[in-house]
């Protein structure tokens, strides 16, 4: 009769809620912005999403399947670190490095770990920045969206001859060496709004991604602690450079629009698995990453600095939870 | 050191131990700076390993031949002594015969005074062991570290450039139409890093696969 | 009916799982029947194992004590009904597992079961005619003990300590847990006795202020408290507080976080920092105990889930097996999968239905097994994403999944470093985590291994 | 007196062999210092002359050279006359040094004769990211100096790299290290110029 | 002023820009040695820069003002390594006698610091880089053993995590160090080229 | 004469260098001399012997900071042996074999025995547990398995090992004795005290395998191989006593002989068993007629 009857310890409900359902929320977010990165950049975009999010995949399976481990697709993890891969890829770049990219973030930047939960860096900026390190040429040609404004000026590469656009912070590091002008760049702010604008594959198009942060905020998928921190810090950051040298800074809403800033914010650097436990932690962790970004943005050589600032902090996250470690309401236990 | 397994102390066994079961790198976890820093290509690399051979070859006669006079709280002192001397003289004969390969290794030729494997050696081996098994030992070791090296720099440096010893060996992009894009990321740290620690895990496998 | 009242007294942290009450919330108190057999745990709750007092085929009657102790924290035990015993020997036991127990077979005559007496109280009673040692004395011989969770015995609890004076008198009528409205019976239908035996407990402690919690889901109670505070002319003294819905708010810890915004110190008791809390069916038991002179030897209990044909709170003799009450209430339904005494958040889940009713045991719970999986991935256990749920959620400000993660890996040191002995195994974490990991069962097992080396570190 | 011998009862042999080495290193690196500081001037020389191809010996000028690298620091240059092999004066070569991406970079720098035009450049010793910094060493990059005026060099990156004139066009993906080359250049060039119009070793270049 | 801004900027770049761990593969051994638990990194990061300080002001002064004056620069490396060497076991000695206290907190780790390339590294890489200034040598010693403790200590603090992750068998201990070394140096790619 | 002067000037170069050489060596080796004397600080015996036969190159393989530290660390707790990759396996056993002299070899060797035979198919259960796989969290819950007594089968024990002696055989923990070496590990990781280490006087020992205390009836309502205390092998031998409804075995007299192979076989439910090298597998459950299941 009691055949059916089984036993665990307490507790023996518990909230409807899985990790499957957590990365099916970001998915969901993130839709907008795979929607204007298909408008914008058409067949490069589709093509490098598609291509992203399967080799992840698959790449996720072969891990587990060459350790043995039971198969850890279900939970739709390898999907976001393909989506948001692809989202941070220039739209230009041959479909092979998109794979060579992908490959890298769940083999190396996640399954060596021992697969989701234990990965240290997030795998899709481990892929990005393994690209970045190998591949620097490919990932800082930037094609033409295909709705052009003609307000940004149109550059040629010297040996690949293709014709290119640069980024708003492409031009915005020129501005700091004094060889553009900071209004050109300025006016970008509404074109970067919407998306209009060079860069790469998601990153473009604020609005999207505002849409989706707000999505998880109101789900409850992440807390505001990350987003806040990051925007906040890189705001305040970005706000002395532009008050200190006007004429060498742009301002500061468009290092917030441009860029990886708000994929970063809501996407990325909110990955639990990369970020600290605690609040104040969450804190510490979006203002190092802000400030980081914006210092590599600023003195720095290259034009873009999320993924190294994430990297970073991703990096700093033990230190910071052993830092941030949470005292028992009821005071430390004796003995 | 075998000889006190009850395993004989032979020639042959010695130059393995060196050469696979006590590879300095892959099994012991020895002269990692050297290692990483070298293997961006197979030239460099080779010359590191063959000035580890000279070096340590040179230590293990030496000390083999003053074993046993060594007291105890100087010993340490004279294998430094020794060691720094003979790194010296490989650093001179490289400035002198081949200045562009000490140009391009810099301070990691005088850093193998502080290379583990080298001490390691002459206190685990040398100083325990006859002129003969010293040598032998110290060959064993060497050229393991060397091969070791070269396995490293050769897959470090195909992927980063798509050639072995400066000799193209995968069709390069570019105006002459080949398909292979260098991936400069292997040329740089994380290259070096990643690749180890891949090939240790491989090593690792292998050996449990053996035992197991 | 009582307008509904939302509070806002609370404390950090905490879960809102769907509550389930209306199963058996306008259920009155039923009184079950004696069983055939009666089976006495020896060891009820902390505190010293009792000896037996009676031997073998030993004719008992209703209220005899059956096993005392010596010991100071301890309380004796009363058979429940006249009959003969029929054996001494290891029962199932919910917490340790096997435990000798007293087993009495009911004499025919004593099965109707005894009668609770709450209209022996009402607004005129006085509790100054019992002096303090009148009313410690029959705590103790009563049997007295918590009669909500780790059943500390009352005596030791209500009794004034020199060197820990008692201020405030904290009476416990939240009741968080899901399905559980034993407490809730209690204060509506038998509210002068427990407004009695809260009256009794602060004489005996000395305590002039009485506060009683009670959460905001139940108006009607807050309302019937009330009601009988203002009538009997306490109003002064005892002070109904709202507090708000949400688990684990009756956690002797978090109401008084949330009634003084004090925390009682981790891994110390309330008493240190000069307060005494007692659960309100304790409270009704110290009533019966002083006043009518009977022992504690039926509690109300609430058998409910959606497992069960007839759920409902009945007056149940401590000692009745499982399948007794399952008997009673109609036997289980198909669906049935798991059997929880107690709530579902902390309750213990058993496997062997011969398992006796102790003093501590406010509810049976029969879950479906759709409850217990829910949507939640078949229950399949994912690895942590440090998602930081059981941060968020943890009331003692602990960091669950670092410690069960420690546990997990035998680290034990880290674990401390954690502070697992800070944990009051709510289950909090173990209900919010999108992973399925069973934290408070990796807390609570990492606590028996830490308890388990310090043990043998002496030797 | 007991403490001495001691002493040198346990350490006779670290104080014997102190002394071997010392020997030994001495004599093998007096053997073998002309080799190397042959070796150096080879090396400066095969670069040297790659640039000014029809000089047959490379001569030091006796002047010393000082630039001045910026935030109060000094550097000496050596300067080396390109002469033919009629010993008659055909062009200006140096080493200077700077820091690129990675490491410092030095480089080889040779002029004309009336130190107008550039001769172009050459990496002595570059540690530069393969594949990108490296990209220095390309002929792409280094005709642009060929030739150009001596001249505070522009660095771009649009623009025509086969133009000679004070705009050099940056290799892509390697900003860096382009840049590192001309702010080299840059801070030696003009200054060298200056120094020897000073000292009278060439013209004022009207 | 300017003094101060080249030693600041000498500094920062030693600590982050060309970290000796990360740019110049020095002192690996013990950062995969001792890089399992944070308080022995910190011990050791901060023995090392100790250590790495008096190392380089020392070995500076030696090569500028003795070797350099009688010609004997082939003396370099053999009078580093043995300077090193013996500030080492003296400080060992010093400490183990006088404040024994500090010794049981970081003097353990003085005698793994001879065979540590960082330190030799570090007063190699100052004479070759021609550093003229003893203030400068100082300073970028004292960078390089900050550079060193910061990366040992994040190290550490990552390898605490992973010791409750669930790593692959043959990855475990040196190779998944060594890959998260090597994911680390992609991080600190960012701030390359930052200072010359 | 060039070539006398390059000479001279070599020897004088020499001179210098072969100076400054001897110079630092004497200097050095004074002060580590006199230091070595001076600053010598006690340390323990075992210790400074345990350190001697480290290579003491301070490589910092072992995961401490030199080879001192890990001679003191491995001295206290010798799990810790074999981590030193310079010294290899000839270290390991040389320290093994300082520390093991310590511990006094003439005694007999200890090995675990499982006080259990019960596999999966001998017990009753009531419930299916669905929780944490761990012995200590299942035995916490309460009766998953009818006896409270009996080898839950999750395997502390077998994570506890290091020598890989144990392993879980259809639910039962099972000692490998070719690989145990008595460390005494796995009796600290069983939550129901049933692994007990055993003086091995023989190659193979007879035991009592069960710890139930349950009355006779109650453990074979439970288990179909429990210890019913019935007490017909105290009969045989006095080598077996009955206390509390369960048989012991005095195993620091056992001796094999013919009285107990009949207590063995006359036991009606078999839980007497051998245990050791080459122990014959236990008779199947059930083989007796007695031995059913209630």
């Amino acid at each position: 009769m009691l055949s059916k009857i089984t036993v665990s310890p307490a507790p023996h409900i518990s909230k409807a809620y899985s990790t499957r359902g957590i990365m099916l929320d970001v998915i969901i977010a993130l839709s907008p912005a795979v929607a204007a990165s298909v408008i914008y950049f058409r067949h490069h975009a589709a093509i490098i999403i598609a291509a992203c999010v399967l080799v992840c995949v698959v790449t996720e399976w072969l891990c587990n399947v060459i350790r043995k481990k039971p198969n850890s697709l279900d939970d739709c993890s390898a999907i976001v670190t393909g989506l948001i891969l692809a989202l941070s890829l220039p739209p230009a770049i041959p479909v092979w490095t998109a794979v060579i990219g992908s490959v890298f973030s769940i083999a190396i930047g996640k399954m060596v770990f021992g697969g989701l939960g234990s990965n240290i860096f997030n795998p899709a900026m481990a892929g990005r920045l393994f690209l970045t390190a190998s591949f620097g040429t490919l990932m800082t040609t930037w094609t033409v969206p295909a709705t052009i404004d003609p307000g940004m000026p149109v550059i040629s590469a010297t040996e690949t001859q293709a014709v290119t656009q640069a980024t708003p912070l492409a031009w915005s590091k020129e501005a700091i060496k004094g060889k553009a002008e900071v209004q050109t760049v300025n006016r970008q702010l509404t074109a970067s709004f919407l998306g209009n604008t060079g860069g790469c594959l998601g990153e473009t198009s604020t609005i999207a991604l505002l849409l989706g942060g707000l999505y998880l905020l109101l789900k409850r998928t992440i807390t505001f602690h990350i987003p806040a921190a990051v925007l906040l810090s890189a705001f305040v950051c970005a706000s002395i450079g532009f008050l200190l040298k006007s004429e060498a800074y742009i301002s500061p809403l468009l290092h917030l629009t441009a860029g990886g800033m708000l994929l970063c914010a809501f996407f990325i650097a909110t990955d639990p698995v990369t970020a600290p436990l605690s609040r104040k932690g969450k804190w510490i962790f979006g203002a190092g990453v802000g400030a980081v970004t914006m210092l590599i943005r600023m003195v720095g050589e290259y034009p873009e600095g999320v993924m190294f600032a994430v990297f970073l902090m991703n990096a700093a996250t033990p230190l910071i939870d052993r830092f941030c470690k949470l005292k028992p309401a009821g005071g430390v236990p004796h003995g | 050191m075998a000889n006190n397994d009850g395993k004989t102390l032979s020639p042959g066994n010695v130059l393995l131990a060196g050469l696979w079961r006590e590879n300095p790198v892959l099994r012991l976890l020895l002269g990692m700076c050297p290692t990483l820093a070298v293997t961006a290509a197979v030239k460099p690399a080779l010359t590191m390993g063959c000035s580890v051979i000279f070096v340590l070859l040179c230590s293990n006669i030496v000390v083999s031949l003053m074993r046993n006079l060594l007291k105890p709280h100087l010993r340490i002192l004279m294998f430094t002594l020794t060691i720094a001397t003979f790194v010296t003289i490989a650093d001179l004969f490289l400035k002198a015969f081949q200045p562009d390969m000490s140009e391009a290794l810099g301070p990691y030729i005088p850093l193998i005074i502080v290379n583990c494997i080298i001490i390691c050696r002459a206190e685990a081996c040398a100083s325990k062991n006859g002129l003969f098994i010293s040598m032998i030992d110290a060959f064993g070791m060497g050229v393991g570290f060397t091969l070791t090296l070269c396995v490293l720099a050769s897959i470090r440096e195909v992927l980063a450039t798509g050639m072995i010893f400066e000799r193209p060996v995968l069709p390069v992009a570019g105006d002459s139409g080949g398909w292979f894009v260098p991936w400069a990321a292997m040329g740089m740290p994380i290259g070096a890093f990643v690749t180890l620690g891949l090939l240790l895990a491989g090593v690792n496998l292998i050996t449990r696969r053996g035992k197991g | 009916m009582a307008t509904e009242i939302k509070a806002k007294l609370t404390f950090p942290g905490g879960v809102h799982p769907p509550e389930y009450k209306e199963i058996t919330e306008d259920c009155a108190i039923e009184v079950m029947p004696a069983p055939r057999q009666l089976a006495v745990l020896l060891g009820q709750h902390i505190g010293a194992i009792c000896k037996p007092m009676v031997a073998r085929r030993d004719k008992v009657r209703a209220g005899q004590v059956v096993g005392d102790s010596d010991a100071f924290v301890s309380a004796p035990l009363h058979s429940p009904v006249s009959g003969t015993v029929k054996e001494i020997a290891l029962q199932s036991h919910p917490v340790l597992g096997r435990a000798p127990a007293v087993l009495i077979e009911t004499d025919i005559q004593a099965e109707a079961g005894k009668q609770p007496c709450p209209d022996r109280f009402n607004k005129d009673f006085d509790e100054r005619q019992y002096s303090c040692e009148k009313i410690c004395e029959s705590a103790r011989r009563g049997g007295l003990a918590g009669m909500g969770g780790a059943g500390f015995p009352t005596r030791v609890k209500i009794e004034p300590n020199p060197r820990l004076p008692k201020h405030l008198l904290i009476i416990n009528g939240c009741e968080c847990e899901p399905f559980i409205t034993c407490d809730y019976r209690l204060m509506l239908e038998w509210t002068w006795q427990v407004l009695a035996g809260i009256r009794l407990a602060a004489r005996a402690a000395q305590i002039e202020q009485i506060k009683i919690g009670i959460e905001d889901n139940k108006p009607r109670a807050i309302h019937a408290m009330q009601q009988a505070v203002d009538q009997s002319g306490q109003r002064g003294r005892i002070e109904v507080v709202p507090v708000r819905t949400k688990y684990p708010q009756g956690g002797e810890r978090q109401l008084i976080r949330s009634l003084l915004g004090k925390n009682v110190p981790s891994g110390g008791i309330p008493p240190m920092i000069g307060l005494c809390v007692l659960n309100v069916a304790t409270c009704a038991a110290l009533a019966e105990a002083v006043v009518c002179d009977a022992p504690l030897t039926h509690r109300v209990v609430t058998v409910t889930g959606n497992a069960i044909v007839r759920p409902g709170n009945y007056y149940v003799p401590i000692g009745a097996a499982v399948a007794d009450l399952i008997d009673f209430c109609g036997g289980l339904t198909e669906r049935a999968a798991k059997v929880v005494l107690g709530g579902p958040m902390m309750g213990f889940a058993i496997a062997d239905l011969s398992t006796p009713i102790t003093k501590t045991s406010g509810a049976l719970t029969f879950l479906s097994q759709e409850m217990i999986t829910r949507a939640k991935y078949d229950r399949r256990v994912t690895p942590c994403i440090r998602c930081g749920r059981c941060l968020t959620v943890c009331p003692e400000n602990l960091n669950p999944t670092k410690i069960a993660h420690a546990v997990k890996k035998n680290r034990l040191d880290l674990a401390d470093q954690y502070y697992m002995s800070a944990c009051i195994e709510c289950g909090c974490c173990s209900y919010i985590c999108p992973a399925n990991i069973e934290l408070t069962g990796y807390i609570k097992t990492g606590k028996i291994l830490q308890a388990r080396t310090k043990k043998k570190m002496p030797e | 007196m007991d403490k001495i011998r001691f002493f040198l009862q346990q350490s006779w042999l670290l104080i014997s062999a102190s002394l071997v080495f010392g020997v030994l290193l001495a004599a093998l690196n007096a053997q073998w210092e002309p080799r190397i500081k042959a070796n150096e001037i080879a090396k400066f020389n095969r670069r040297a002359l790659a640039l000014v191809p029809e000089a047959s010996t490379f001569e030091t000028i006796d002047s010393e050279i000082i630039v001045d690298l910026g935030k109060g620091q000094k550097t000496h240059v050596e300067v080396k006359k390109a002469l033919d092999a009629g010993g008659e004066l055909i062009g200006w070569a140096f080493a200077v040094e700077g820091s690129g991406f990675a490491d410092k970079i030095r480089l080889v720098l040779a002029a004309d004769a009336k130190f107008e035009k550039l001769r172009g450049y050459d990496v002595l010793f570059s540690n530069e990211t393969p594949g990108f910094g490296d990209k220095i060493k390309n002929d792409f990059f280094k005709n642009q100096f060929h030739g150009a005026p001596v001249k505070a060099y522009i660095l771009n990156k649009i623009g025509d790299a086969k133009t000679i004139d004070d705009q050099i066009v940056a290799i892509s993906g390697a900003t860096v290290s382009s840049e590192a080359v001309v702010k080299t250049i840059n801070t030696f060039l003009r200054q060298v110029q200056e120094a020897l119009r000073k000292q009278g070793q060439i013209g004022n270049g009207q | 002023m300017e003094t101060v801004q080249v030693l600041l900027l000498a500094f920062v770049s030693i600590v982050i820009v060309n970290n000796l761990v990360f740019t110049k593969f020095l002192g690996i051994c013990p950062y995969l040695g001792v890089s399992g638990r944070l308080d022995m990194a910190f011990g050791m990061g901060c023995a090392v820069t100790f250590v790495v300080t008096l190392a380089g002001i020392m070995t500076w002064m030696i090569n500028n003002w003795v070797l350099a004056t009688l010609h004997l620069e082939v003396m370099k490396y053999v009078c580093f390594i043995l300077v090193i060497a013996g500030a080492v076991q003296l400080v060992e000695m010093y400490l183990r006698k006088f404040f024994p206290t500090l010794y049981e907190s970081f003097g353990i780790f003085l005698p793994l610091i001879t065979t540590n390339c960082a330190i030799l590294g570090l007063c190699l890489f100052i004479d070759l880089w021609g550093i003229k200034s003893l203030l400068e040598a100082t300073v970028l010693s004292f960078g390089a053993g900050i550079g060193f403790t910061m990366a040992i200590c994040i190290m550490a603090g990552i390898r605490e995590n992973l010791q409750l992750a669930d790593v692959p068998d043959c990855l475990r201990g040196a190779p998944i160090t060594l890959i998260t070394a090597g994911l680390l140096t992609l991080a600190f790619m960012g701030f390359a080229g930052m200072i010359g | 004469m060039p070539i006398f002067a390059q000479t001279t000037g070599m020897w004088q170069q020499a001179g210098l260098a072969a100076l400054i050489m001897v110079g630092l060596g004497t200097g050095f080796a004074l002060v580590l001399l006199i230091a070595s004397i001076k600053l010598k600080v006690q340390v323990d015996a075992k210790i400074e012997q345990v350190y001697e036969v480290l290579p003491k190159i301070d490589c910092g393989a072992c995961g401490f900071a030199g080879c001192s530290s890990y001679a003191k660390a491995v001295v206290s707790d010798p799990e810790l042996l074999g981590r030193c990759a310079p010294g290899g396996s000839e270290t390991a056993n040389k320290i093994a074999a300082i520390l093991s002299l310590s511990a006094g070899a003439s005694s007999v060797p200890a090995r675990a025995v499982v006080h259990c035979r019960s596999h999966t198919k001998d017990k009753e259960f009531y419930a299916t547990y669905t929780g944490i796989p761990s012995c200590t969290a299942a035995n916490a819950v309460a009766n998953v398995q009818a006896c409270k007594f009996g080898c839950l089968g999750f395997g502390d024990c077998v994570q506890a090992c290091k020598f890989d002696a144990l392993h879980v055989i259809d639910g039962l923990a099972t000692v490998d004795y070719d690989k145990c070496t008595g460390c005494t590990a796995c009796v600290k990781a069983c939550p129901r005290n049933l692994i007990e280490m055993v003086p091995f006087t023989q190659e193979k020992m007879m035991v009592v395998a069960c710890r139930s205390r349950e009355s006779g009836k109650v453990t074979r309502s439970m288990c179909a191989v429990g210890c019913i205390g019935c007490g017909l092998c105290v009969k045989q031998t006095d080598l077996f006593s009955v206390d509390d409804n369960l048989a012991r075995m005095a195993y620091d007299r056992y001796e094999p002989g013919p009285a107990c192979e009949t207590a063995m076989e006359k036991c009606p439910t078999g839980v007497i068993v051998y245990r050791g090298k080459n122990a014959l597998p236990p008779r199947p459950a059930g083989e007796k007629p007695q031995a059913a299941k209630v």
